[in-house]
């Protein structure tokens, strides 16, 4: 094993932290807009890291060149997603933690 | 280097099988979305990982397809899901 | 113990099989049966895909330094049978769309019953 | 005669056949001018009667005469072969058609019936399929036309159109058909499977080598299976089919169904099982049990009936059984009474019909219990009745009591005890429920309620059609010849 | 140059005449196109008997692959035949639905509608002469959708209902096959079916095979409706656009019993399938019981085409029985009947669709009184249903006589009498509309006026069936012939090794 | 290793499909579908066929999952009660699968290099197609050539779906009966823009796999439903009214039977030089460059006709929602 | 200009995946450039969608501190994942994107997005409405940090 394999298995080993955090935030965040911060966030992250674990393990050539399009293409569409998502979901009615809690304020007012 | 490029590939597997017990079960459909979205996303990775464990990793066109799908079809469900109401 | 690994990913096609069999056969409602339909399908393309596989072998693109492929036709075979998947798949759906606008329902008691009226 | 000796003598069963097929289509062109489609249906009877009698010429001359159509399947074909029996019947029915088209013009008229056309042509397709029975070669041909005739008649049945009607059409076709193409059809196929060979011959088809037990079976199936000939219990057609208009039951009781029916059976005893295999089987005499039940049982069942051509159909069912009954004797004597009855009975029951009719037709009776005093007003009518009645009952000086005589001699011979008592059983009530007919009709006075106001006889057109078999049957008594020479040709020929 | 490539013609024609049609998008011009290219097939069609006659079998590889490794299309004396029947039905079906179906399908759609009846054609004529076995899968896939798509052409909502029942029972059906090719290749690495057939003998006994040979029957056997499968075809039928059903009920379930028959012969082995299976018992007895349940339903009907589709299914019944008697009178029996019954059934239905045309109904209260209204028609819808019935110098008698008697050659008598006596339900069914038609008054509601003749364009081509019907009940040289040589081709193999391209 | 991945790709396969049967929210189960799809594909890239996995996830997890999003938008999320006898439909799938399981005991075990499937036919493709037909995917050697006739049939199915489509659905689209305001989807202006960025890269890559079918995984087939994929985005998200004014949908029913054609000419052309149909050694002098022509131009009929054909069928389906929603 | 621009990103994209300087796929590659490019320009008519797609130069700049930003992001949401849903206070707020060019609002909105602990939920012509887990994240995006530095790498409310 090389450095570069090195570098590249701890890129992997991060990618995969941030993945798995991610995942775990699907269950354990109170409602669906905290819920989408876990999820996006380190979906990116994860997504950076282990491509870039990937590519230090070519030949750097078009592999690469593809491997980084990959990169680019997730990065752009990963946020816009999850945008479009909370956008969505505020427009389908979902409240978000604070304004539940003005809710039932006014409720109870 | 092999077993490194594996067990990563496995552990997208374990990523992926959360994100499909998240779309299987959810509060609300957006996190079933949320969760599907999560999915398609591990995959493309690990089918990007899988290239380098069989040692032919000039089959990343495949990945690239996927992540192209998985944006097309959040867009779709996103859209058509408008149309939709529970009533219905 | 062989026996069941070399047999594990014949017996999964077979219970994707009955799966979707069984939603077609139980489903009321005609869209979840297409669904149904192409699970059924698909776990036929999992067959011919697994009979397809050499262990030790890598997709039949040639390359350099590698002599054993895995075998070509399977995957040509169900390349035609997705196609022809989607194909009925999507014939379904717009029956479905036009059975929603002349019975105002996709569910099959619901219709059935209907056609009793008439 | 001679006009037909210009034509190659095969060519005249054609002509026998297609003769009454052109003339339907003839009928069918005419439709809208009745005179000229009536002419043109009586034109075409006589040309067939004379084109029959000229083939009868040439069958005492000992010619066979034969036509090959074609090859239905690789082996069997359909064609044809004249042989005595086939004439006999040929001459009886064509002879028939002349006088039952008078009669039929007149009572179509005096009745107003609607669809005359299709009547006409419908009756004589159904002549033209009884012309390919009479002269068919092989079981094939006899089956194929024996559908046709099914077929055309039908419509006949069927003819009124009202709700009985189509009952009765219901259950003639249903019999017929259901017998035809359940048992004969079996039958025939049986018998090629096992023999190979469909062909009439004379001394039968079967061997040593044939299975006795299926052979036998075969005999059963053929003979219920001949569904014409109104064997108990496949008997309910014929009453059923009373609905028809008068000329319709004269020609399936006298000239064509039922006839064919028997003939068939005949035809099938003597040509494919043969005399001898006959006698050797055991469900002959099951097969003359039945007909002798048959003749028993519809002669009682026609003394309770009022209506009077619902009696007359049960007799008919009664008579056909005579026939059968002389088949399955299996004897010279048997064979001969069948065929003599054959024509006896055709000339007898078909005055009778005619005569049903013309009171129909003037005074609108159709009970016998109406018919008190007619004899007054209908004298000829009645008296042809009577030559009828007598004829049926098998008294001198009536064509019956000729081929009675033969059956009877036939089963004395054979010792067939059944057969003896049961000829002399229905013939007692045969006289049991027409005597008192004839007796009301000379001797009972009018009901006064309903005086037979001020009708004569029926019209011509009626009257001297049935006038005409009237005579003829007790023509036959006193020259039999030609029909016993006819029969006893065939029994030359199958010895 | 155009006798090479014979055997692979009848698929082509129709299947570039397709796209054409779309391209051109004028109903009258798609018309004629589509009967040129289908006259054309028949002509073809011809050609492939006279030319496998004497028991060779045209070869084609598709591409110039030599098989097993490409594709080839193989014509024998037992698929020309039945190509023929196909060709023939179909053309006689396109002159038929050019008043027809302008009448029940949409201006607009009318050139998507000759598409789809080419594609279906050309389906049909692929699943026929292929030699190959995935190859059949895709014809059969391609003959299906186009018959979804005609069969839910009508105007009436329920051939929806009908079309997409027609689709799932189809779809299930087609993968069932392609299970079983699968589990064939699995065992044998190979497509091609001589080669197949070459092959399959070393591994006959074993399981995998087994089950092959079994989802390979099951899959077929709902697409030719056998008995406890037939369930889509009677709404499909009485539903679809009237030509569709003429057409289908003449050729679709034909050509899945030639499937059957060439998997079964070819492919399997009779000796395998019969003799160590015991498949002809099965099939025997739900043959029997198709024919008369269905017979016995179809007496119940009151709508005409669904009585005709019971009535289908149960004339199936017959062909496969045929079949489970393995013998050559047997086989011949049901080529004939292949034949003859594609003749009748697509006759009643064209009479049934005249009546359509003419009363906007099928219900058997329209055809009251339509005896002296639309002579030509129901005299028609009568002589075929003669033929039903079987009554003889009509075709129906003919194979209904090779069928007993091969029964009987068995010394099965019992399954001969029954055969007959199933016969007797199609006199009461056929008799129902006859009575209905000649000897009712016609329903109050009727307007009389307008019910007259249907134009010469329809009547023709029902009259040129109607006389087939009876030419070929009298003249029976040419189908026996042709049929005797199918069953010996499917029998002895003796075409299959050899022949010339 | 790879053995595990498999292994735990098929349970997650399993449960996946075992869900749907329980789920009555349709929305879920289309989107399990899409998942299922998913999987499917990721397991055929593991089971190395890599084509498959390409044509799965582009045609299972996208046009299908669209087209059934799609048509839920219109007939209702939710499936009702079922009224259907659980027990017959058990028996039945008891059936089948004993039957299945009765047979794969005989199967040759899993992925034996000597196992009959890679015996007989194969080893030639494999061997000899490199020099045959020169191209190193031999999956596309196999699939345009060998078995070309196949790839018509197959594109004629797809042809014939469209012609199915079209006259239920009918083509409809004039710019001016579609949905004048935009509302939804179309308002988010971050996915506008996102989306404007890649579709010409989606298109662009789909013209590279249309082309570069010969050397990896795609061809015609996969290069068409991603070229439609990319206008289904265009339609998703900047209204279908927009979509058609940039490909019409009468041009795009043109242009199916078109690549049809296209294909068949080919065949067309080879019977012209006096060889079978589809053989393309006689396109060109040299039998291997023959085998090169013919292949480029069918995949590019096969293209034509997947795109314009998977396009169609999105305006037809899309169509409807958008009549559905004006009502 | 702005064509010419989409030509050579394109034409780059397409050797880049292609690999193949054969002339046959290198014509391919033209043919294709040009389908794309009538693509767009069809597009463009249809839709009044801003065109433009920057300056690489300036993106050079702005991904890599955008990576650190997603790091750090990450880093906080991990932390929060792991150490429990009692700490998270989430909460929501408009912000104005006025001082952001028209054409990089989409981008500001998904750098808000990626960065620590805050999500953009909508955008319109005047703001951008945001959600975070923290309020804290709120208040340093409302001091304006990646706002200027997007202007700053761009600059100004110019294309």
């Amino acid at each position: 094993m090389s450095a570069l394999d090195y570098l590249s298995a701890a890129l992997l080993l991060l990618g995969f932290i941030f993945s798995l955090s991610g995942a775990i935030g699907l269950f354990r965040f109170p409602d669906f807009f905290t819920r989408i911060h876990a999820s996006s966030v380190t979906d990116s992250s994860g997504a950076v890291c282990i491509i870039l674990g990937l590519a230090l393990q070519t030949n750097f050539d078009l592999v690469t060149v593809k491997l980084l399009f990959i990169l680019f293409f997730l990065l752009l569409t990963g946020p816009t997603g999850s945008h479009a998502l909370a956008k969505s979901a505020r427009h389908g009615g979902l409240l978000t933690i604070p304004e539940c809690q003005e809710k039932a304020k006014d409720g109870v007012s | 280097m092999d077993s490194v490029l594996a067990a990563s590939g496995l552990g997208i597997l374990i990523v992926m099988a959360i994100a499909l017990a998240r779309a299987m079960v959810a509060p609300t459909v957006y996190d079933r979305i949320l969760g599907v979205n999560m999915f398609g996303t591990k995959t493309v990775l690990f089918i990007a990982t899988i290239g380098f464990i069989m040692g032919r990793p000039d089959f990343l066109d495949i990945a690239i397809v996927y992540a192209l799908i998985n944006f097309i079809g959040m867009v779709a469900v996103l859209r058509f899901f408008e149309y939709t109401s529970e009533s219905n | 113990m062989s026996l069941i690994f070399e047999h594990f990913n014949h017996w999964v096609v077979v219970i994707l099989m009955m799966i979707g069999l069984y939603i077609v056969i139980t489903a009321n409602n005609l869209v979840k049966k297409v669904v149904g339909l192409n699970i059924f399908q698909s776990a036929v393309f999992l067959m011919y895909i697994t009979m397809g596989k050499v262990v030790g072998g890598t997709a039949p693109i040639l390359a350099e330094g590698v002599t054993q492929y895995s075998n070509p036709l399977p995957h040509v075979l169900i390349l035609t049978a997705i196609v022809v998947g989607v194909a009925t798949t999507a014939v379904g759906l717009s029956l479905v769309l036009r059975i929603k606008s002349a019975y105002g329902t996709i569910e099959e008691n619901e219709f059935q019953n209907k056609e009793d009226v008439i | 005669m001679n006009l037909w000796a210009s034509i190659s003598q095969d060519q005249l069963i054609n002509l026998a056949i297609f003769i009454p097929f052109f003339g339907a289509f003839l009928v069918g062109l005419l439709g809208k001018y009745p005179n000229l489609r009536e002419a043109a249906s009586i034109a075409t009877s006589i040309i067939l009667f004379t084109v029959v009698l000229a083939i009868t010429d040439n069958t005492f001359h000992g010619t066979l005469m034969n036509m090959h159509w074609f090859d239905l399947f690789p082996g069997l074909s359909v064609s044809f072969l004249v042989e005595p029996l086939g004439v006999l019947f040929a001459l009886v029915a064509s002879f028939l058609w002349i006088v039952t088209t008078i009669y039929a013009i007149g009572y179509m008229r005096g009745n107003n019936e609607k669809n005359q056309t299709r009547f006409f042509i419908c009756f004589a397709l159904a002549i033209s399929s009884v012309m390919a029975i009479c002269f068919s070669d092989n079981l094939l041909t006899l089956f194929i036309f024996y559908e046709v005739l099914t077929l055309s008649t039908y419509p006949l049945v069927t003819h009124a159109g009202t709700k009985e009607a189509k009952e009765g059409g219901r259950i003639y076709l249903g019999i017929l058909l259901s017998t035809s193409v359940g048992f004969l059809l079996f039958a025939i196929l049986g018998t090629y499977a096992i023999t190979g060979t469909l062909d009439f011959k004379p001394g039968g088809v079967f061997d040593e080598s044939s299975p006795d037990l299926m052979v036998g079976l075969l005999l059963v199936l053929f003979c219920f299976g001949i569904g014409k000939a109104a064997l108990m219990p496949f008997h309910r057609w014929l009453p059923s089919a009373m609905v028809a208009p008068t000329p319709v039951s004269a020609l399936l009781h006298a000239v064509a169904v039922v006839k064919a029916g028997v003939f068939s059976i005949l035809k099938v005893a003597v040509y494919i099982f043969g005399l001898d295999t006959l006698s050797d089987l055991a469900t002959t005499d099951l097969i003359l049990y039945a007909a002798s039940g048959t003749m028993v049982i519809a002669s009682i069942i026609a003394m309770t009936k009022d209506n009077l051509k619902a009696r007359l159909a049960y007799s008919t069912i009664a008579q056909l059984s005579y026939i059968v009954l002389g088949a399955m004797l299996a004897t010279a004597m048997g064979v001969i009474g069948s065929a003599m009855h054959i024509a006896a009975h055709a000339f007898g029951k078909i005055t009778l019909f005619f005569v049903a009719g013309a009171i129909y037709t003037t005074a609108h009776k159709k009970l016998v219990s109406e018919l008190d005093g007619i004899g007054k007003h209908m004298p000829l009518t009645m008296t042809a009745f009577t030559i009828g009645a007598i004829s049926m009952i098998g008294l001198p000086p009536a064509a019956g009591f000729i081929s009675k005589w033969y059956l009877l001699l036939g089963s004395l011979e054979t010792s067939q005890w059944v057969a003896v008592i049961a000829l002399i059983l229905s013939t007692l009530l045969n006289a049991a429920y027409f005597i008192p007919i004839v007796y009301a009709a000379y001797f009972k006075s009018e009901p006064n309620d309903q005086k037979h106001q001020s009708h004569g006889e029926a019209p011509l057109m009626i009257l001297i059609p049935l006038l005409i078999t009237a005579g003829m049957t007790l023509f036959m008594f006193f020259n039999p010849e030609l029909p016993l020479a006819l029969a006893k040709q065939m029994l030359e020929l199958s010895l | 140059m155009f006798e090479q490539h014979l055997a692979v013609l009848p698929v082509l024609l129709p299947l570039i005449a397709a796209p054409l049609v779309v391209l051109i998008n004028k109903p009258r011009a798609a018309w004629l196109l589509s009967t040129l290219f289908v006259g054309a097939c028949v002509y073809i069609s011809f050609g492939l008997v006279s030319a496998t006659m004497d028991g060779g079998a045209l070869r084609y590889a598709l591409g110039g692959w030599e098989p097993p490794w490409g594709i080839e299309m193989r014509v024998d004396s037992a698929n020309a035949f039945v190509l023929l029947t196909v060709s023939v039905i179909a053309t006689l079906v396109l002159l038929f639905a050019k008043e027809s179906i302008a009448s029940e399908v949409a201006h607009k759609q009318l050139p998507l509608f000759y598409s789809a009846y080419l594609l279906c054609l050309a389906g049909l004529s692929g699943i026929l002469i292929t030699g190959d076995a995935f190859n059949l899968f895709v014809f059969l896939e391609i003959s299906s959708l186009a018959t979804y798509t005609l069969v839910s052409l009508a105007a009436d909502r329920r051939c929806l209902t009908a079309a997409f029942r027609y689709l799932v029972m189809g779809t299930i059906g087609a993968t069932f096959i392609l299970i079983g090719v699968g589990m064939l290749y699995m065992k044998t690495g190979t497509l091609n079916m001589l080669d197949l057939a070459e092959r399959i003998q070393a591994v006959e006994s074993h399981r995998t095979i087994n089950t092959g040979l079994a989802f390979i029957m099951v899959g077929v056997s709902i697409k030719l409706a056998l008995f406890p499968l037939h369930m889509w075809l009677p709404a499909a039928y009485s539903f679809a656009p009237s030509a569709v059903t003429a057409f289908l009920a003449g050729t679709a379930t034909k050509v899945a019993i030639y499937v059957m028959l060439r998997f079964v012969f070819t492919i399997f082995g009779a000796g395998y399938v019969f003799e160590q299976m015991n498949m002809e018992i099965i099939v025997l007895v739900l043959a029997l019981a198709g024919i008369f349940q269905c017979s016995f339903v179809a007496t119940t009907q009151s709508n005409i085409k669904t009585l005709l589709a019971y009535s289908s299914v149960a004339q199936v019944g017959y062909i496969i029985l045929g079949v489970s008697l393995v013998s050559l009178t047997g086989l011949t029996a049901s080529l004939l009947h292949i034949f003859n019954h594609a003749l009748m059934k697509a006759a009643l239905f064209m009479a049934v669709g005249a009546v359509f045309y003419r009363m906007g109904s099928v219900q058997i209260i329209a055809f009251q009184g339509l005896g002296r209204r639309m002579p030509w028609t129901m005299s028609a819808f009568t002589i075929a249903g003669l033929s039903i019935i079987g009554v003889p110098l009509t075709v129906g008698f003919i194979s209904k006589w090779y069928l007993v008697t091969a029964a009987l050659e068995q010394g099965n008598w019992l399954v001969a009498f029954l055969v007959l006596v199933a016969s007797l339900f199609a006199v009461v069914y056929i008799g129902k509309v006859i009575e209905a038609a000649y000897f009712k008054e016609p329903s109050e509601d009727a307007d009389a006026t307008k019910i007259k003749e249907v134009p010469v364009s329809m009547l023709i081509p029902m009259w040129l069936l109607v006389l087939a019907n009876i030419y070929f009940g009298i003249d029976t040289s040419l189908t026996v012939s042709a049929a005797t040589a199918g069953a010996e081709a499917l029998l002895n193999g003796s075409s299959l090794v050899g022949g010339v391209q | 290793m790879t053995v595990l991945i498999d292994l735990i790709l098929l349970a997650m396969l399993v449960i996946t499909a075992f869900r749907i049967i329980y789920i009555k929210d349709l929305f879920s189960v289309v989107m399990l579908f899409g998942i299922y799809s998913f999987l499917c594909a990721a397991l055929f890239v593991t089971l190395d066929a890599v084509d498959v996995a390409f044509t799965e996830a582009s045609v299972g997890a996208g046009i299908s999952t669209v087209l059934m999003l799609s048509t839920i938008a219109i007939t209702g999320r939710k499936e009702k009660l079922s009224l259907h006898s659980h027990t017959f439909a058990t028996l039945i799938v008891l059936l089948t699968g004993g039957a299945l399981i009765y047979g794969t005991f005989d199967m040759p075990l899993f992925g034996l290099a000597d196992n009959p499937v890679h015996e007989h036919v194969a080893p030639r493709y494999i061997e000899t197609s490199p020099t045959e037909i020169g191209l190193p995917n031999m999956v596309t050697s196999v699939l345009a050539s060998y078995r070309g006739f196949d790839t018509f049939g197959e594109t004629v199915v797809v042809f014939a779906a469209a012609i199915g489509v079209f006259s239920l659905l009918g083509v409809r689209g004039k710019p001016t009966e579609l949905l004048a305001q935009e509302q939804g989807l179309t308002q988010h202006k971050v996915l506008r823009v996102v989306a404007k960025i890649s579709i010409p890269l989606i298109i662009l890559f789909a013209l590279y796999v249309q082309f570069h079918g010969d050397f990896g995984p795609g061809g015609g087939f996969q290069a068409g439903v991603i070229a439609a994929a990319a206008f289904i985005l265009y339609a998703l998200t900047f209204s279908l009214r927009k979509a058609v004014g940039v490909v019409s949908p009468r041009f795009v029913k043109y242009l199916a039977p078109v690549g049809v054609l296209l294909y068949a000419s080919v065949g067309l052309v080879s019977m012209l030089n006096g060889a079978n149909f589809l053989d393309y050694n006689v396109l060109a002098a040299d039998p291997v460059d023959g085998q090169h022509y013919g292949i480029i131009i069918i995949e590019l009929g096969v293209g034509i006709t997947v795109f314009s054909v998977m396009l169609g069928i999105f305006y037809a389906f899309a169509g409807q929602v958008e009549k559905a929603n004006v009502q | 200009m702005y064509l010419a621009k989409w030509t050579i990103l394109l034409a780059v994209f397409w050797l880049l995946l292609s690999g193949f300087m054969q002339p046959l796929l290198l014509s391919f590659g033209a043919i294709s450039v040009a389908i794309v490019l009538l693509v767009i320009k069809r597009m463009d008519v249809i839709d009044e969608q801003p065109r433009t797609i920057g300056s690489p130069l300036a993106a050079l700049i702005y991904i890599p501190w955008l990576l650190y930003q997603i790091f750090l992001s990450s880093i906080q949401v991990t932390r929060l994942i792991w150490t429990g849903k009692t700490k998270v206070s989430p909460s929501i707020a408009k912000l104005p994107v006025s001082s952001v060019p028209e054409n990089k609002k989409v981008l500001y909105a998904n750098s808000i997005t990626l960065t620590p602990g805050t999500l953009s939920v909508d955008l319109d012509e005047e703001e951008v409405t945001v959600h975070a887990l923290e309020s804290s994240s709120i208040e340093e995006l409302e001091q304006g940090g990646m706002a200027d530095k997007i202007a700053k790498t761009w600059g100004k409310k110019n294309g």
